[in-house]
């Protein structure tokens, strides 16, 4: 019996003859416990949500210059406003701003064509971004050389000196954390014990204690002679933490690359580092992007902890412009931008991650 | 046992071209270089130490400590020694960081199954709840709790109280204090013989499940007989137990538990912040699930909370583990973030102020770490042999 | 026992299934056959709402398949259904597979359970691999476990989505063997699958897919030896020559 | 190694100081660190380099500042630290001289209606942690048989922010810090201070051990700024008594003592000329001229019915 | 060209190969055949040290192959290895793959490379090619790149390791014609492949092993016609049903 010899009409799907309404009863009210759900949801987003956008947009404060004018009850966005110069460039001298907002300019169009898929040229980005740039930052921003002022770097803060801590504390960790990733998976005992021994004990303990040795035990271990930069001292215990993590990070990589790859370059007569450097390591560091993205961004919230050792990061100079009398009491307010801020910069990175995953995910299937 | 001969031309070898001695040479440079820099480091400090005339040894650990600490499990005042501060610090740490790895990880594991509702609002609310919570440094949310415990609550002149024994202030939560007095023995007893009856309901219920298919109430059941019969027993005995209920006098309720405001803020801090880390492991786990097992799962008939509970929880755990681990360790170390807002765990108590009022910095940061590292090697051991155990029921 | 009338699916704007009709009898065993992306998978999971449609009307032993919870656990309970992947859940036993929808759906009592389990281990022959895990057994194994477990809910119909595809070729025997004692003791079926062989021994009829679509629908003989469309000649054309 | 030579050699003082105490030492809008410790390390600047705007500050809570400058992170400790003997004797730090005579008190929110300190027995009370006055307390209530409960802060701004958010009923430190916090209260008004004292505070700069050359240096500013308070020497005259006939004030501006301390011979001169006398840095940072409004008191030179007294130069 | 004398190795305990000698003299082709887990790939695998022997001398291209990396280097230069998972490098471009050795192993000019490199893409017939990344090829195409990347070296000796069992059949015979042009050229190769037509038409000997062992060894001819010993008779039967 022939049902229909004839292929039939590839039809448009039927509307969903019950709209709006029925995707709302498909997907909030289906069972009872799913309305019970809802209504739960529903509650919560009442108590939790509508008093916040109430304080903070409605019968917020938005000009002026002072705390009078404030209105009560609202946020008082003012004192952000007053002081966001500070807040973003901590006590920079005000007449080299520009330097900062250079590097700044360069850092994110460094970072907007290496996200972009089809910048041409990457590796040389790449390249660029981790040696060159890191000297021009630093001869930008302290100094020093080409006729600049020397800006020390007890006047660094803000957003700024979050960034920096947080960028060089990777871009310095990843070639530590490279090298201990080999050697925790080298054959040859000792250096094997060591790198392993190394990366447990930095995992092991919490970054405060880090950053307080760093910061004021560091000198008994050294000669009197040798003195270090404050801000010197907090980024070699933050690149030492960050260097085990990212040595974790480098491994998954590196476990991920098929033996074949070794095997292959091996005969082909490439020796272990020549290997290494040509065939295993630019394999492995693209699979990694994902894992240092995000050990990026747990360091960038981490940086948040150099406020216990008196250098003054974001937190700390929102924290320290609180204690201002004249401002005494709008410390919700404070806390609240510090928060968006590193919000935005985290979810942005974790998105990026997140793409980046599933397009490496969807690259290795094909 | 093979018989192995070393091989050939061993004799033409150039040292420098044999991968064995060469890795030996390696080993031996590398240690040579260690072993110079742990003696270079060594003798800075003694000479630094000794130069600035600083005190070492851990003499100060009997000495008398002379402050307070507000929250101590262990019998503590200003006439102990700093070497019971360490004491009164570690449990705090162990204190918070345990009852916040359990509060984190139920929380995580009903939001990060949340997340994959197929409530749309439920889903959405999780997935705000994840991104809010991860990305905001812990610290400013230490800071945000603290402060939003703190403000709400009333002086304690004005406290809330529940049933006349509970206050809540903001000096924190009084509880009443059971001082057991003769006769509570019996309630002990009365316990013990709850918890033995409870077993054997128990096995008869699993019994006449597996004999008849019925099922049993079992948990409001033995929470009736593990409650009642305790407290049966107590008013047969009369009431042995002093409750001393915390009174207020003068400034403040005394007598009782109090349960601090600091304890509070950082435990909310942690779990919320790590929950949200574990809910992606538990969404990322469920996720990693085959779509076959679900797809299975459903032609049996079985209900979604069924499939989860049955099928998908236990083969997630194994995918889940790993990464809950590394949560768990960063809890710990996270922990003593409490120093931020004077909370007395171990960095803030021995870290802090016995450090400080000693001087003793190398004593007093070593002891630190090592517990830390202990605690790190204590978690982890622990859930590898988990994790074992469930990979060999998968297996 | 399973009557779908005028039923259309689309994935998206994609029009997967085209006023599809199948009526099913108790006792009846049909094979439903197409080539790939052809839509049968597609039309045997909406039987049991593994995929949902958008018009026309399922009833399943007399039960309409709607978005009614309680209608779709009454089919699920009377619909089993075997997966070409077997889908065995690999932390559980073969013995604990078997009895987990029974006690925990059917609220049956452990004991009886598990003397139902074993009674069907015994009729697709692996009572002995009751407690090894399915990461043990062989391919063929696994597939009757996946049978057998479906027989433990006591099922109406019984749906097989290519159930040797994934099979080495001997192990392909050993499963085919098992339908057919269980096309022999009067099960209900409807089965996909590329088996002409199977097809041909238990069919009551073979139903003919493409895109989207059923072609045709004729006892087997007819099927093989007379197709009516081209397509369906073409069909056999490629299948035949393997 | 001589600090002296290392401090001329890099050019600049490092000083620690606290992590922002109006009066004391707190940077400004601008970051510029303000306050009487401040004022001791441009001195000390002004003595060794000739320039008082030399100086790194480090901010440190109380907890990190020994450890700081036992590790040799900071030349001089001037954060209203407390002289006593175990820190003196044991922590390997010498304690230069008193720049504040200090005693600890209490503050109190006015509505708990408290007149004095003997009334707190059972009251929260909020303190810095790793400052004597953690020890102080915990003795006095001993002494009077009062219970407390301790809640410590790492920083006075927590400690303050802690005491007005109503976690505790009393603040306790420094009678000067307690006036410095009070003001950055968002409501000055409605806490008082006791009028108890409980200690004595004697609050200076500290040094490490083994370098006498700039213990005695750290010293000799402190004094020398006593010195032309006595002798009448101002920031703003001290220009025109270089011509003096005065042999003291001669001797002050010629730099006594400058070859044995490896310095300039007219550090003192630059001490008075670029930060000024000991009154007149009290009055600028705590006294009448500030928002504190502290009445000299003990601080008053000895002349005057206080304790200030410095050795003389010569 | 490659000598292995009583060559002895062991995985742990266990006794992988046993007392191979195999001789392959200047533009000789062998072929090495066996079961699965014969120690084939084990052999050709010791011959440019992936695999550490235990006991035996083995001597390629007359420098002997000691713990001596200088020894160990000179010839991996001259034995160019051909793998069933072709292990082409995904992150260069098919022309990068196959200067990389040339310039960084032989230091050669990049110009000079890439001029040799097209020549051997020509000779495997995928110049066009040279430009795209390995992903974007086929398996057959990908193989064909491996034997030019090992090509471009200007090896002494070809090692293959069962270059067509990872390929679907129509490719198969693009990479087999490529391997038996290479043979015409005169290359000296030694190949573990269950390709017997391949095996008839180039190899001037072929190898058996099993167990570890070589059982026998004779031109294919005899090998084919005539085989000697029981196992490889067994073997035969076995691969000549496919
Ligand atoms: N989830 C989905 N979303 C969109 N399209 C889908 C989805 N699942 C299947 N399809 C498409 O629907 C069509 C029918 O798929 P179906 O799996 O039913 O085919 P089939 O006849 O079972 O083929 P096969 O023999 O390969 O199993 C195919 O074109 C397939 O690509
Ligand atoms: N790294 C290893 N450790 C232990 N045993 C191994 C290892 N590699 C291979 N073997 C064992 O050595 C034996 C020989 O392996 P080999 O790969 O040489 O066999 P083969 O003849 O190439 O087989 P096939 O045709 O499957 O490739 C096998 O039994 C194998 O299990
Ligand atoms: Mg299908
Ligand atoms: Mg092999």
């Amino acid at each position: 019996m022939i049902h229909s010899d004839t292929k039939l009409p590839d039809l448009p799907p039927p509307r969903r003859s019950d709209g709006a309404f029925g995707w709302i009863r498909a997907n909030l009210f289906s069972s009872v416990t799913n309305t019970l759900l809802t209504l739960f949801a529903v509650y919560l987003i009442y108590i939790g949500v509508v008093p916040v956008i109430k304080w903070a947009l409605i019968d917020a404060s938005w000009v002026g210059e002072t705390r009078d004018d404030c209105a009560v009850g609202g946020a008082c966005w003012v004192f952000i406003k007053t002081r966001l110069n500070q807040f973003v460039y901590g006590f920079y001298p005000e007449e080299f701003y520009w330097r900062v907002n250079c590097v700044f300019l360069l850092f994110a169009s460094l970072i907007a064509l290496l996200i972009t898929e089809k910048t041409p040229n990457k590796k040389s980005i790449v390249i660029f971004t981790l040696t060159a740039f890191p000297v021009i930052t630093f001869y930008l921003v302290y100094g020093g050389a080409f006729g600049l002022e020397v800006v020390e770097t007890h006047k660094w803060g803000g957003l700024m000196l979050t960034l920096i801590l947080a960028v060089v504390g990777i871009v310095a960790a990843l070639p530590f954390g490279i090298l201990l990733a080999l050697g925790r998976r080298s054959t040859m005992p000792v250096i094997k014990t060591f790198c392993t021994l190394f990366i447990e004990i930095w995992r092991g303990v919490p970054l405060i204690t880090v950053l307080f040795m760093a910061s004021v035990m560091l000198p008994l271990f050294i000669p009197e002679e040798i003195v270090f930069d404050k801000l010197l001292r907090a980024l070699i215990g933050i690149v030492m933490f960050q260097s085990a993590y990212m040595a974790e990070v480098v491994r998954g990589g590196l476990q991920a690359i098929p033996k074949g790859q070794y095997e292959a370059a091996s005969a082909l007569g490439l020796s272990y580092w020549k290997m290494m450097g040509l065939i295993i390591l630019p394999q492995a560091l693209k699979l990694m992007i994902p894992g240092i993205v995000n050990t990026f961004i747990a360091l960038f919230k981490d940086t948040s902890l150099v406020l216990i050792i008196g250098l003054l990061d974001l937190l700390a100079i929102v924290q320290a412009g609180l204690a201002d009398a004249k401002w005494a009491g709008y410390s919700v307010e404070g806390y609240v931008f510090v928060g968006l801020v590193f919000w935005v910069f985290c979810f942005g990175m974790s998105r990026y991650s997140q793409a980046l995953e599933k397009k490496l995910d969807t690259g290795h299937k094909s | 046992m093979p018989e192995k001969k070393k091989d050939l031309a061993k004799g033409h070898t150039a040292f420098w071209n044999d991968p064995e001695k060469r890795s030996m040479l390696y080993q031996i440079i590398m240690l040579v270089f260690l072993i110079i820099c742990g003696a270079y480091i060594v003798s800075n400090t003694l000479h630094n130490l000794d130069s600035r005339g600083i005190k070492t040894g851990f003499d100060f650990l009997w000495s008398e400590a002379g402050f307070g600490i507000n929250q101590s499990l262990i019998e503590y005042d200003e006439s102990h020694s700093y070497g019971r501060t360490f004491f009164v610090g570690l449990l705090n740490t162990i204190l918070v960081a345990s009852i916040g790895i359990i509060i984190a990880t139920v929380l995580g594991f009903i939001i990060g199954i949340a997340r994959l509702s197929n409530n749309w609002l439920i889903a959405k609310i999780s997935a705000v709840y994840i991104e809010t919570f991860r990305n905001i440094p812990l610290l400013l949310q230490i800071f945000f709790w603290y402060f939003a415990v703190l403000r709400p609550l009333p002086r304690p002149k004005q406290s809330i109280e529940f049933f006349d024994v509970f206050f809540l202030n903001n000096r924190g939560l009084a509880l009443p204090d059971p001082n057991f007095v003769e006769g509570f023995g019996w309630v002990l007893v009365a316990f013990v013989l709850s918890l033995l009856v409870v077993f054997g309901v128990r096995r008869w219920a699993k019994v006449r499940q597996d004999a008849t298919g019925k099922s049993f109430p079992i948990v409001s059941i033995s929470l009736a007989i593990m409650l009642g019969l305790p407290a049966l027993t107590y008013f047969i005995v009369g009431s042995p137990i002093n409750w001393e209920v915390p009174t207020l006098r003068g400034f403040n309720y005394r007598g009782g538990i109090t349960v601090i405001p600091e304890f509070l803020a950082l435990l909310l801090a942690l779990s919320v912040y790590t929950a949200a880390f574990i809910a992606e492991i538990v969404r990322s786990g469920i996720l990693s699930i085959n779509k076959g097992q679900t797809e299975a799962s459903l032609a049996l008939g079985l209900s979604r909370p069924k499939m989860l509970k049955l099928v998908i929880i236990p083969q997630a755990m194994r995918v889940i583990i790993p990464p809950l681990t590394s949560q768990y360790l960063n809890l710990v170390k996270n922990s003593s973030l409490a120093t931020a807002i004077g909370y007395p765990d171990l960095v803030s108590v021995f870290a802090g102020t016995t450090l400080n009022q000693t001087g003793q910095a190398i004593e007093v940061i070593a002891m630190t770490m090592a517990v830390y590292l202990t605690l790190s090697l204590l978690i982890s051991l622990f859930m590898n042999w988990y994790n074992k155990r469930i990979a060999l029921v998968e297996r | 026992m399973v009557e779908m009338r005028s039923v259309n699916k689309w994935y998206g704007d994609f029009h997967v299934l085209k006023d599809i009709n199948i009526m099913v009898r108790r006792g009846e065993r049909i094979v439903l056959c197409g080539p790939s992306g052809s839509g049968k998978s597609t039309t045997i999971r909406c039987i049991n709402r593994l995929e949902e449609h958008q018009t026309g009307d399922i009833i399943v032993a007399g039960t309409p398949l709607t978005n009614d919870l309680k209608n779709i656990e009454v089919i699920r309970r009377e619909v089993g259904m075997v997966f070409q992947h077997f889908n065995l859940f690999p932390h559980l036993t073969v013995l604990e597979n078997c009895c987990l929808a029974p006690v925990w759906v059917r609220k049956m009592p452990k004991k009886e359970a598990e003397e139902i389990a074993m009674n069907y281990l015994q009729r697709v022959k692996i009572p002995d691999q009751a407690l090894k895990y399915p990461g043990q057994l062989s391919g063929g194994q696994q597939q009757r476990v996946a049978i057998a477990r479906s027989l433990c809910m006591n099922p109406e119909v019984m749906l097989f989505d290519e159930p040797t595809s994934a099979l080495d070729p001997e192990m392909i025997k050993e499963v085919l063997d098992t339908m057919i004692e269980l096309a022999e003791d009067g099960m209900t079926m409807l089965c996909v699958t590329h088996e002409m062989g199977f097809a041909k021994t238990v069919a009551n009829r073979v139903v003919f897919m493409d895109g989207g679509q059923i072609i045709e629908e004729n006892n087997p003989n007819e099927f093989f030896n007379n197709p009516q469309s081209e397509r369906t000649q073409l069909f056999l054309s490629q299948i035949l020559q393997h | 190694a001589s600090t002296v030579k290392s401090v001329q050699k890099r050019g600049y003082v490092q000083c620690g100081v606290t992590t922002g105490l109006p009066g004391f030492s707190n940077p400004n809008d601008k970051g510029k660190w303000q306050g009487i410790d401040v004022d001791v390390c441009r001195a000390v600047a002004a003595a060794t380099l000739g320039d008082a705007n030399k100086v790194k500050y480090t901010p440190l809570t109380a907890k990190e500042r020994f450890t700081a400058l036992q590790s040799g992170e900071i030349d001089v400790l001037s954060r209203v630290t407390t002289w006593t003997i175990t820190r003196d004797a044991s922590l390997g730090l010498n304690f230069t001289g008193v720049t504040y005579y200090d005693g600890q008190g209490f503050m109190v929110s006015k509505e708990l209606g408290v007149k004095s300190a003997k009334e707190l027995d059972g009251a929260s009370v909020c303190i810095q942690s790793g400052t004597t006055t953690e020890l102080n307390l915990a003795d006095y209530f001993r002494q009077n048989e009062m219970e407390f409960e301790p809640v410590v802060f790492d920083t006075a701004d927590q400690t303050a922010k802690g005491f007005e958010a109503g976690r505790c009923d009393v603040l306790t430190s420094d009678q000067s810090q307690l006036y410095a916090l009070r003001i950055k209260l968002s409501k000055p008004d409605k806490a008082m201070v006791l009028p108890e004292v409980i200690s004595k505070e004697p609050l200076g700069p500290v040094v490490r051990q083994g370098d006498d050359q700039w213990f005695n240096l750290v010293k000799w500013t402190l004094f020398a700024m006593v010195n032309a308070e006595e002798l009448g020497l101002t920031s703003s005259n001290i220009e025109k008594e270089k011509k003096s006939k005065n042999p003291e004030v001669q001797r002050f501006i010629s730099g006594e003592g400058s070859k044995s301390l490896g310095i300039s011979s007219d550090w003192a001169y630059q001490i008075v000329k670029q930060v000024g006398n000991y009154g007149e840095i009290f009055e600028r940072n705590v006294g009448s001229s500030s928002p504190l409004k502290i009445d000299r008191g003990l601080n008053k030179l000895w002349t005057k019915g206080g304790i200030q007294y410095a050795p003389p130069m010569r």
